[in-house]
């Protein structure tokens, strides 16, 4: 075709691929996603949503254990590390990866989330040598992190920290307290950020520790959560001594190491998440209002309820395509710096806002769903839970008021707040 | 109730004195919780020492001979309180179908019983958004066999009703059934009678005891088969109406004044919690979500004491009539219906992440709010009531 | 009844009206009700809304004088004025007397609404005999007024104006630039606000004048709006002489007196727009939905449509009892610091909602309604129009974001933002 | 088309010049606009000027080849300029009409006579909600009379479109229109033909010309029927389907365009006026507010993507289903019809009094993104398409 854009005679059908993704060619693509389906159709344990309703700590710890070394054999537990750690599987792979595992309503890697997502991040950008060879294998066999970031303090003003890591030697002694420690009754290891300089301003004089959860003094106090669950939980530190070989980046440089690896994996596990909700989830919601209530008539008949349906059904689409443009923008490195707070914020609200009209279709049934399958998402069919457990989403890793600052401020550039006077 | 008329303000002087007394009650009683718990607790004899149970029971009866006005008053401060308590199954529902039906001696023995805390009535009735059918069992000659008494006139009862606030517990199941020609009556039954199965229906939300009531043709007495007032089966029909309205306009009192206390807990913590250097209430997000979360209690707070007005007017002659009743009525469910859960949610998110804590309670609401939503009527099955006006023509 | 409230056995039936007016007596109301009906009968002109549909400017002043002579001589016009001035009515009545007026779809008195407000406020709470006894009379007989508040660089921050008004003998000398002064093209006399100390902080140095709209210096300019009438101007201030008797209030009291003021006259014209909107605004839009598309078919046989219907009149129903509390609580003297917002901002976004929604069910025929009648409010079944007029309420008067504000801080006690540095 | 794939990068590249030359060329043209005018024209020579009028033109008649998805690119820039152009009428409905009919001599002729800028055609089809019929007009024979050629085959048109897109002006007009057995088909009349009326239809949106058409029953030669490709009566009913699409989506690219342009000029106010000592655009309100738009715009921007894209690789034998296209347009007119009033609503609302000037020009937006909230299927008539889907079964 000649179209007059100033560049000249480029010609082409123009036609182009529905699918987002772009970097295998559709063929091998194509013969992949079949292979990732094989699979799915062999290994995703049929029962399991029955089986982790109303398990024991114990019990999804060793299914989730379970479940990551049979992801691990496949080939499917860290597609996103590099090669030589035993990833290096392509994006455009790994999109259809996860759109699988989430259409074949996989059980989620919750266990393990922040040991292949924010340690193995942590590591790989900011990490030695040293440390990735201790850790990335530890991690491949079951070793499972926690993030030590927020305090009671120190909520969305996590540059407030107060945890102190005081240089003794060749090792660092560190007293305060860390919350929201998410998994941490079941963690080998911390990423923990703690204060070095105490005169420094505010993001300055933070460093960023691997704090091993069997030193001495560390004291894990689970904190239950609004639906009952213990999973986040309190680290108190007493005195609790990390060698000096344990610092990531330079002294009083953890605010950065911090930004960047956050950034890094966001991509990928927003998709994860998207496609969740997108599948299983909206699958579950659209099987709710199709069945019949007390008085036989289907929520789905009705006009209100249909027109809610086509709704989200639109706005999942779009999450989900915003998802498949921010794993393709992080691997091209042209991602904007609000982008993931983007998908955070329409991703946690749209989450919120499907489970509150989950809850409302259900009706009263709903409430006498006591309790959801453990490693599923907050999209599990148990309405209510899964809507109160949505708040996990607006709130931790940056407020939706936070994220929609973030992105008035970096994406749009609009003018910061004055500073306090206080 | 008495014949002497009270003026707008003595009456809303009264209110205001019944509220003062309720929330420092309820104020005390909370403190008395364990530290473990997240809500208090009123229990039977509370209910019985305050003089609530009896609010609307006639003088004659030994009760105060109140309105549902007082109730309503009452009821908003459980609300507020998030208490657990079989208020709402024993004085709002149970109370208030004996207050429609027909003088009688085992009705009016039952009621100085309430009274008196000596028995605790539950009434079965739907709970869901079914709008059609206001009863939930039916009523049918019992069949002769050998030996029966001649024109004994046993009948039997059948049916299930489910969610019933306060059955389990309560010793005596008033249930609303139709009768052969399809008029609403209350059929008064015992728990342990033969094939009366009552059981708990546990839900989230821990502070409403909620349950199942199935009877399968079980025998009564004629004397267990109260009507309502009047003969008139029309008129039947509107007071098992009025039952309907009563219970949903009971939970919506409840629903504004948990959204209160909501608000008021979001308030003072955004007063005190500081991040970046300020109170989080200094800033704009925080305190316009407040501001909206205020507009929304203050609207609902009107267009509940409208349908509080008509329902406790019902009975004068003077009065409103039964559509204008159930319109108030929807007006307030489904507008407070949403806003407590919008409420709630709301609180929650401002409470970052103390308010998705257990301890931090404020679950308890945004739970009770969500129930409250969807009990006698979710917001869009009384917005398609009120609807139905505008389609008609 | 013998209630355990602690304040002993009163006894009554606890029965109360529905009404929520409650100065006069239940009969009296019942009987103004039916001499307000019969007077609209006999008196609204029925074809009103055609004949002020593509009205000129001098038609629709003219025949806003007749009406409100019309209003004048059934003692309706100025209610709410003492009885030594004209009014006099309790408020219980002005409630029925609005509600009347609304519900038989009686034009709205615009021209004069500042005057007989606005003015009338200022004079009754702030002014001199001398300058109540030259106004109000003549308010009567038709002055008009206008409001010169606002600036181009003084909207929602009105206290930054930088109008000034200097002191030169018996008079005071004034220069600058008002900007929304609502209906200049036709006033007589101005409300204005102007700096008579530039070294005071902003709030303090501000002082209130009663100016003549025919004094040399002031230049009236029309402003057209979003929909293209040019009801607002503005005014041109090049050494306009006032002399110092105009001033109302004390010297640099003018923010005290315009605050005072602007409260005083809320509730009523709130309770005005509610019934408006209630009334005959409510009836089109259920008019408007029960006519039949091209296809046949009407809109409010699509669930969808009546249930917005329904939340729409249950909000509005919300709104005009929320308004009737307003009026009684300000009778009282009971109102809260921001009650007049809580009902400005409801109403307003309300108003926004609801002719958001009028557009959309009416559809592409709405779009041709390219005129709607002067006198009429933003309610007028011209519904593109309308909705556009709807910022009107939003904007103006404090803005809906300031309207937050207040409540947030007057009325909850949230603290303020800190001040800027800047 | 050409039959040399282009790659998506490459592709990617065209659309980015694409935009630059055009949203250059809308800069400059804009400019040119007095000082009293709100929005810019871009009229019919401008259009032939720039190639735009034959973008989906083929090669063979002197067009540039290209898809829908090179079109699209053009609607968003008109939509951010809000211009005022014939181009949706002319080159979106028209030339597209022209694309998915059976070759033939008279359509040849035309479709070379558009890319020359020679003719001006408008397509008469359905412009609201109404989602059965995709057809306004009826074709059938017409009777025979005296003096008849017997066989000559003359037929009889007849039905009406209204808020037709540049139909006054237009000197072809084509009607979609179903003939006696209810196939649809093109039948191409001229204003000027005895029975055909075309009248302004003038509207609040003074950037858009629509007009209203009516046919009562105006004899045309057979040669004047043209039949979309393929014999079968289903694949002409989905090109009129798709026909349908093809506007609502032109549509969804202009909000998305308006949209982008309201966000821009907000932020841009906020960063510079100053209010309270501070610019407006460093308070929560105002920039939460700029957030959401934000956000809703990137969503709105990735449905767009896929829907043009679907509707772009229709004709591609590998390409989506029908059903898959009309579900991704109805996704995009709904979400992007929605969000464009929201955020034109929102911008007038944080430039305060300026937005409510006239020469603001706010106005000229807000008034643009409602009628096309309207135009070819408001919101709830492209949902209610999507719910189907979930009410079957």
């Amino acid at each position: 075709m000649t179209i007059p854009t100033g560049s000249g005679g480029s010609t082409g059908s123009g036609g182009s691929t529905a699918s987002g993704a772009s970097v295998a060619g559709p063929v091998d693509l194509a013969e992949f996603r079949a292979e990732v389906q094989r699979w799915c159709r062999e290994n995703v344990p049929s029962d399991w949503r029955r089986a982790q309703t109303g398990a024991s700590a114990e019990e999804f710890a060793a299914f989730q254990q379970d479940w990551f070394q049979q992801l691990r054999a496949a080939g499917y537990a860290v597609p996103h590390w590099p090669a030589e750690w035993g990833g290096g599987m392509p994006v455009a792979q790994q999109v259809v990866l996860y759109q699988e595992l989430a259409a074949h309503d996989a059980p989620r890697l919750v266990l393990g989330f922040v040991s292949i997502h924010h340690a193995a991040s942590t590591l790989l950008v900011a990490g030695t040598d040293e440390q990735r060879r201790r850790h990335l294998p530890a991690i491949l066999d079951g070793e499972i992190w926690v993030q030590g970031f927020s305090e009671p303090e120190a909520g969305s003003d996590l540059a407030s920290l107060r945890t102190v890591a005081r240089r003794d030697g060749d090792t660092f002694v560190v007293d305060g307290q860390k919350l929201w420690a998410s998994g941490a009754a079941h963690a080998d290891w911390c990423l923990l950020l703690a204060r070095t300089d105490p005169d420094a301003p505010k993001r300055k004089g933070i460093s960023y520790f691997l704090m091993d959860m069997r030193s001495p003094g560390v004291d894990v106090r689970p904190v239950r959560n609004a639906i009952g669950d213990s999973h986040f939980c309190e680290i108190f530190l007493n005195g609790v001594v990390i060698p000096a070989e344990n610092l990531v980046g330079p002294v009083n440089a953890g605010w950065q190491v911090a930004q960047a690896t956050l950034a890094a994996e966001r991509g990928m596990t927003m998709l994860e998440l998207a496609e969740r909700l997108g599948n299983a989830g909206f699958r579950w919601l659209v099987d709710t209002c199709r069945t019949p209530g007390p008085g036989g008539g289907r929520p789905v008949d009705d006009p209100r309820v249909a027109d809610r349906l086509a709704e989200l059904e639109t706005e999942i689409t779009g999450l989900r395509a915003l998802c498949r443009g921010l794993v393709e923008r992080h691997e091209a490195d042209t991602a904007g710096p609000a982008d993931a707070s983007v998908v955070k914020l329409f991703y946690s609200e749209l989450l919120q806002r499907t489970m509150d009209f989950a809850v409302e279709v259900a009706g009263l049934p709903a409430h006498a769903e006591l309790r959801k399958p453990a490693s599923s998402g907050w999209e599990s069919g148990a309405w209510v839970l899964d809507f109160i457990g949505s708040w996990e989403w607006t709130i931790p890793g940056g407020t939706s008021e936070i994220q929609r600052t973030i992105i008035g401020e970096r994406g749009l550039g609009l003018p910061r707040e004055p500073a306090a006077s206080a | 109730m008495s014949d002497v008329a009270m003026s707008e303000s003595e009456l809303a002087e009264l209110h205001r004195e019944l509220r003062v007394v309720a929330r420092d009650l309820l104020r005390r009683n909370a403190a008395k919780a364990g530290p473990d718990q997240t809500y208090p607790t009123v229990d039977w004899s509370l209910l019985v020492d305050t003089g609530w149970l009896g609010l609307e029971i006639p003088e004659e009866f030994d009760g105060a001979g109140a309105t549902f006005a007082e109730v309503a008053v009452v009821l908003h401060e459980l609300g507020r309180a998030a208490a657990s308590t079989p208020y709402l199954g024993t004085a709002v529902l149970g109370v208030g179908a004996l207050g429609l039906l027909e003088a009688g001696a085992a009705r009016d023995e039952l009621l100085r019983a309430v009274a008196a805390g000596e028995q605790r009535p539950a009434l079965a009735l739907p709970t869901g958004d079914s709008d059609g059918d206001v009863t939930a069992f039916r009523l049918a000659a019992a069949p002769v066999s050998e030996g029966d008494q001649p024109g004994a006139g046993r009948m039997v009862v059948s049916g299930s009703a489910d969610f019933v606030p306060d059955a389990a517990g309560a010793d005596r199941i008033l249930l609303l059934a139709a009768d052969e020609s399809g008029t609403p009556v209350v059929v008064a039954v015992r728990p342990t009678d033969p094939g009366v199965t009552v059981s708990d229906r546990p839900v989230l939300d821990e502070t409403r005891h909620l349950g199942t009531v199935v009877v399968e043709g079980t025998e009564v007495d004629p004397g267990a088969v109260w009507r309502f007032r009047g003969t008139d089966p029309a008129a039947s029909a509107a007071s098992a109406r009025r039952l309907l309205d009563r219970a949903a306009l009971a939970v919506a009192c409840d629903s504004l004044g948990l959204a209160e206390a909501m608000l008021e807990a979001t308030v003072e913590y955004a007063g005190t919690r500081r991040q970046f250097g300020r109170p989080i209430g200094s800033f704009q997000a925080v305190k316009h979500a407040c501001a909206d979360m205020h507009v929304k209690i203050t609207v609902g707070r009107e267009l509940l004491a409208a349908a509080v007005r008509a329902l406790a007017a019902a009975e004068d002659p003077a009065g409103p009539h039964d559509q204008e009743i159930s319109v108030a009525v929807s007006r307030a469910k489904s507008y407070l219906g949403a806003a407590a859960v919008d409420i709630a949610g709301a609180a929650m998110q401002l409470h970052g992440g103390i308010g998705y804590t257990w301890e931090g309670g404020v679950h308890v609401y945004l739970k009770r709010a969500l129930l409250g939503r969807s009990l006698f009527g979710a917001p869009a099955a009384h917005r398609a009531r009120l609807a139905a006006r505008f389609t008609a023509l």
